[in-house]
């Protein structure tokens, strides 16, 4: 159904894998689609796996800022990890990349959750 | 003309995201044509996507009998984009910037912030019919430098 | 327009051949907007590539200053393409026949052959420059039967 | 040099394989060049192996009809091998794939020297 995202699970950790464009219109509304999804059905500890995706825009961006949003407010917490040179560069110069937890690599990331 | 410049490529689109796709085919096409590398298409593709959605979304409010022109141009180093819409115009000088605390975790207001981090320079003025018309510039000597960062 | 339809594509671009790589590429996308396989696609394509050929170089011949204009439009299954230059004109009805033996070692004068096999239906027209307005339609709900065979 | 053609021999037989696009302004001219080279360097058994061309338009079959007259001309024969099917049939509308001798594969067309 959802192209442009996946799921799995490591212990009680959500991973929401993004892939592709996560652009106006199609992946945006997928990524939210699917990080409400996992919202919904409990997860209360997220990483969202960058790895894939190639492009990003100021409505993905946007998108990205909602979720994180949405998740502190349902008390989860909504981390980023492996996020290619050019979308990093995308959140860092709108000064986002201070506001999400982000890790280079799954493990870095799955241990933040135990401390 | 002059030899480094292939002419100018003109599209006239209805008023859809999927039609982005085909504007990003057609700046792949002139970047091979006038040698731009995969860096800078990158970069120069972020703002293009963020122009045509603002014309599609703002400009022509998905109305899909109203048009969105884009046009490349330009000779020797500079890459000129023009993006037109025929919607009612905006001030641009009355766009909020997202880099203030309170827009910060505002799900909206960054793609013009992008349009102009990534090009080297860009105005906006009105259209005969009202639209806004967006005009973009990249210095493609500065290339490794891509971002369009000053340092 | 209809549901069926994505609303009108059109191009300006300059007289060179390498530009008809970037018809293609808005044709792959028409294509897929228009759900038409890739066999269809495939011939849509040959016919689309001699028209814009004959454009360049008869129409412009090869006047990097004049324009061909490509338009892809129609509504549900009729696909309509719409190539104009800026040239002189000519007459179609004294074009000769390709497949007339005397013809059939010649180097040259086979586009127009080309595109009225592998289309449905297609006129020509003087623009109101004076140049040629090649008009070509697609029945797109004859799958299967590309190559535009009558059976 | 020439990214649409490539020279290879089979004993006296000069096999010129085409790629990709053979069309006008580019993958016509360089075909003209390669099979003028090989006829110039005294090349009288030609085999053109059309497996790698994607497209053909008026312009490379016109190129083609003009190689096999300059062939015939110079006392050398020129033949076709591995059609691809989109290529065949446009050659087959124009009435051309008569005219040419067209092989199904490399062992047919080599042994159709020895006749
Ligand atoms: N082509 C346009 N026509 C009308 N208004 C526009 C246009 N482009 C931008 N705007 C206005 O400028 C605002 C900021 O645009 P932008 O920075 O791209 O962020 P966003 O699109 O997320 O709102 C938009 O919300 C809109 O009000
Ligand atoms: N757009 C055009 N403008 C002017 N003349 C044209 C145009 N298209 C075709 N022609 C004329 O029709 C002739 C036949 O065209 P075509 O069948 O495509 O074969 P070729 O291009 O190989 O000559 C051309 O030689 C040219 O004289």
């Amino acid at each position: 159904m959802n192209k442009n995202a996946s799921v799995r699970k490591i212990g009680d950790i959500t991973v929401v894998e993004l892939k592709g464009k996560i652009t106006i219109g199609a992946g945006d509304l997928q990524m939210r689609e699917a990080i409400h999804a996992v919202l919904n059905e409990g997860a209360r500890k997220i990483i969202v796996d960058m790895s894939g995706v190639s492009t990003i825009d100021s409505s993905g961006v946007g998108e990205l800022v909602g979720c994180f949003t949405t998740s502190t407010h349902k008390g989860a917490k909504m981390k980023l990890m492996n996020l290619p040179a050019k979308i990093s560069d995308v959140l860092t110069v709108t000064q986002l990349i201070t506001v999400f937890d982000v890790f280079p690599n799954e493990a870095e990331a799955v241990a933040s959750f135990a401390s | 003309m002059t030899a480094t410049s292939p002419g100018p490529i003109v599209l006239w689109l209805a008023s859809r995201y999927e039609n982005i796709e085909l504007v990003q085919a057609a700046l792949a096409h002139v970047c091979r044509q006038r040698e731009i590398d995969g860096e800078m298409e990158h970069w120069i593709g972020m703002a293009l996507r963020e122009a045509v959605a603002n014309a599609v979304k703002h400009g022509n409010r998905l109305d899909p009998d109203k048009r969105v022109l884009v046009k490349f141009d330009g000779v020797g180093n500079d890459l000129t984009i023009v993006i037109g819409d025929e919607g009612g115009g905006f001030d641009p000088e009355r766009v909020s910037d997202p880099l203030a605390p309170e827009n910060q975790m505002k799900t909206s207001g960054r793609g013009i912030f992008y349009i102009r981090t990534f090009m080297d320079d860009v105005s906006f003025s009105r259209g005969e019919s009202g639209g806004t018309v967006l005009t973009m510039h990249k210095d493609l000597s500065k290339r490794g430098n891509a971002k369009g960062e000053n340092e």
